[in-house]
């Protein structure tokens, strides 16, 4: 059995799967955080696989996926800003608690 | 086996394996770095698909720059100590149901799926090329990541600069000098 | 190429491996007496109080986040960079303009008084 | 000759004939060429550590009139080995409240990291593991990891020193490693490459030296780099008399010997991509080429060393602003400067 691109795309999908999870689950909201960047990274996982295994002469999928990174880059700072400023009002990051948004 | 497949497998291991500590652990601490194994092990995976430039990014950003961040905010807002408090919610076999349900829904249609693998050569320099696809093809979306990055750090700099007028950090005032000295610093001024 | 990459696993692999092996084998040569005192957490000599974990200032996780954005930055800026000289004139004012909003950030820190450390 | 790229070569023969003959396929015997290959590298580094520790010493000495190690052998030179040999022996206290899985890991991460490096050094003809495509970016890539290691020390010591120092330490490393990577920009826009081995080959005459093309770039290659490897004036994070050691507070024996041997390695790979990127990297007349790389990267340690005992310290306040309101602007002044050359020139 060779590795081709069945294998990295359902690597991709357990580690899509895992994120859900602990996205779910995790009461700590740097954990969260966390999961979502594990997330963002099996996208990553496909797209370049794609790139690499259908359109070897076209980087796009590369292309595509550097812009990912930078997307995440921007989302990572304004969250955990946000998760910062909840830290300071509530003294503490449990987003179960935190439900300001409610009213 | 080859050569390809057991370091496919190998990291394949590594990410899922940490991917799951990152999601179950305790610590909170252990998660980051356990987040940063499971990003290193995609970087392994993108050298394997020839994507290296891209490799590097993953490194150069997720390991060195966003991970710094997710441990600096794991600094400033939990303890050492802080192991021992429950970290997970009511939501687990919730969590369980829809995230395994999800992966055998996306496993099965992955199953059912003819992928057309090309079997052209692999476009080796992928930089140079990246680079020139950048500046032609994306040259719109490169041009809008920079305001994107631009909106992102005022937005960050404007929600995490609040504390400053919560009292965190207020500017140190300077130390009034001594009455002998302030009598002392008078004379020498009139 | 791929297999260039395989010398970076193995350094990384025989580098851990010799950290390991000195370490095992200074645990063959050292002594080991541990005490309390020894093993508590060293203050200058004073008796440790208080947690270690100070509430730091927020203006590090300031610092981190610039440095995020302008890391990006500079991952944008090194394929362009490589293909420099055979994009023209051209790829000049595309960075131009990439680079002045960036610095247009750095600007608006700094005029908020974000770089200064008080 | 002289040359040490003909000897490599032919330990590599070696072992891949008297494998070959036992019956190996080519993948084990590259890996087993990697394997030497690597051990070497290592071994290469712990020596220069013990070198670079005594030149230390025997440098700051002469400079304060002094006289330095002088005992252990010819002008103290086996003074570090000395050393090694008693900090082998040191007992190895793990204090009680520390996280001890990352307390143990992050002396690795530290050491690995700074190694890791030398995949794609040229230190000579023929003396290159690996030419990485993505050379220059590697090796900016691989040396993120330090901070991740000196955060891990800084977080799992739990000790408050530690803590800050940890702190300080990373966000001054950030901080600086921005001017850092856009100064070798300019040097990529000039090469169109980021292969360390083709950058070496496109300065093979003295006037080729990228110094002379990047002024700009180098100075501010040098400072940051210099605060990147926390080098005076840029030292606070182990600012002895104001935080002890920093984030390697806790740390005794072998474990403190990681991250000092980790720190000297550092030193001399911010020296040697500074010789590789600017002043032609091994590229030299008569001497063989190693011994041309190993001088011009002497030197650079040398005046690294200079500095030390030259400049006082940075407040801490001084030191961000240093690295964005001066350094950062200076930096993109450079690649605009380079940008305008490269087309006009």
């Amino acid at each position: 059995m060779t590795v081709g691109l069945p294998h990295f795309l359902a690597l991709s999908a357990i580690v899509f799967c895992i994120g859900v999870y602990g996205m779910l689950t995790r009461r700590n909201a740097v954990g969260v955080l966390m999961s979502i960047e594990l997330m963002f990274n099996a996208v990553n996982i496909t797209l370049v696989a794609f790139a690499h295994y259908i359109t070897p002469q076209d980087v796009t999928g590369q292309v595509v996926a550097v812009f990912t990174i930078a997307v995440a880059a921007a989302e990572a700072t304004v969250a955990l800003a946000i998760v910062l400023l909840i830290y300071q009002h509530h003294k503490g990051i449990d987003v179960d608690n935190v439900n300001i948004m409610k009213w | 086996m080859d050569t390809f497949s057991l370091a496919f497998f190998v990291l394949a291991f590594l990410i899922v394996a940490s991917a799951i500590f990152v999601v179950s652990s305790k610590n909170i601490f252990h998660s980051a770095i356990f987040l940063i194994l499971a990003l290193s092990g995609v970087a392994g995976l993108f050298v394997m698909l020839h994507a290296y430039f891209l490799a590097a990014a993953q490194v150069l950003i997720y390991v060195g720059a966003i991970s710094v961040l997710m441990i600096f905010a794991v600094m400033l807002t939990s303890r050492i100590a802080d192991k021992e408090i429950r970290h997970t919610n009511e939501q687990v076999g919730i969590g369980l149901l829809i995230s395994g349900g999800l992966l055998a829904v996306i496993l099965y249609s992955l199953y059912n799926t003819p992928f057309t693998i090309s079997d052209q050569p692999i476009a080796e320099g992928a930089g140079m090329t990246l680079g020139r696809l950048l500046l032609t093809k994306f040259v719109l979306p490169f041009e809008v990541v920079s305001v994107l990055l631009l909106a992102a750090l005022i937005g960050a700099i404007i929600i995490a600069r609040r504390d400053t007028k919560t009292g965190d950090s207020v500017p140190p005032r300077p130390i009034p000098l001594p009455k002998s000295l302030q009598q002392a610093k008078g004379e020498s001024e009139s | 190429m791929v297999s260039d990459f395989a010398a970076v696993a193995v350094f990384l692999i025989v580098g851990v491996g010799f950290v390991l092996f000195t370490l095992l084998l200074s645990k063959i040569f050292r002594p080991s007496d541990p005490n309390p005192i020894k093993q508590s957490t060293y203050e200058c000599g004073e008796e440790p109080f208080g947690p270690s974990w100070i509430q730091f200032n927020v203006r590090f996780y300031i610092f981190a986040l610039m440095f995020v954005i302008f890391d990006v930055e500079a991952i944008f800026l090194f394929p362009w960079a490589i293909a420099y000289q055979s994009l023209g004139l051209f790829a000049f004012v595309e960075m131009l303009i990439f680079i002045s909003i960036l610095l247009f950030g750095l600007a608006y820190a700094w005029k908020k008084g974000l770089l200064k450390w008080y | 000759m002289l040359e040490l790229g003909g000897i490599v070569e032919a330990v590599g023969e070696m072992i891949s004939s008297v494998m070959g003959s036992l019956g190996f396929g080519s993948g084990m015997i590259t890996l087993m060429q990697l394997l030497t290959a690597a051990l070497a590298v290592i071994s290469f580094a712990a020596v220069l550590t013990l070198f670079l520790v005594w030149m230390e010493r025997k440098v700051s000495a002469r400079f304060q009139m002094r006289v330095g190690p002088y005992r252990v052998g010819w002008q103290g030179t086996i003074q570090t080995v000395a050393d090694a040999v008693k900090l082998l022996q040191k007992e190895d206290i793990t204090p009680v409240n520390v996280d001890r899985a990352i307390y143990f890991w992050a002396p690795v991460v530290t050491f690995v990291a700074a190694v890791a490096v030398y995949v794609t050094m040229p230190f000579g003809e023929g003396l290159i593991v690996r030419d990485l495509n993505i050379g220059i970016l590697y090796i900016i890539a691989i040396t993120t990891f330090t901070v991740i290691g000196l955060l891990m020390a800084g977080w799992s010591s739990n000790n408050k020193y530690s803590l800050l120092g940890g702190f300080r330490s990373a966000a001054q490393v950030v901080s600086y490693e921005v001017p850092l990577a856009i100064a070798i920009l300019g040097v990529v826009m000039l090469t169109e490459t980021l292969s360390m081995l083709e950058i070496v080959h496109q300065q093979s005459k003295f006037y080729q030296w990228h110094v002379w093309r990047q002024p700009l770039g180098f100075i501010v290659f040098w400072i940051a780099g210099t605060a990147e490897v926390n080098r005076t004036p840029f030292d606070l994070p182990e600012a002895d008399s104001e935080l002890v050691a920093g984030f390697v507070t806790e740390y005794s024996g072998m474990k403190f010997a990681m991250f000092f041997l980790a720190e000297f390695v550092n030193m001399f790979t911010l020296s040697a991509v500074a010789t590789t990127l600017y002043f032609g990297g091994w590229n030299g007349p008569l001497l063989p080429s190693w011994a041309w790389f190993m001088i011009k990267a002497m030197a650079g340690v040398f005046v690294l060393m200079w500095f030390r005992w030259t400049y006082p310290r940075l407040r801490v306040d001084q030191l961000m602003g240093f690295a964005w309101k001066f350094l950062l602007p200076l930096a993109f002044l450079n690649l605009i400067l380079t940008g305008l050359g490269i087309h006009f020139f």
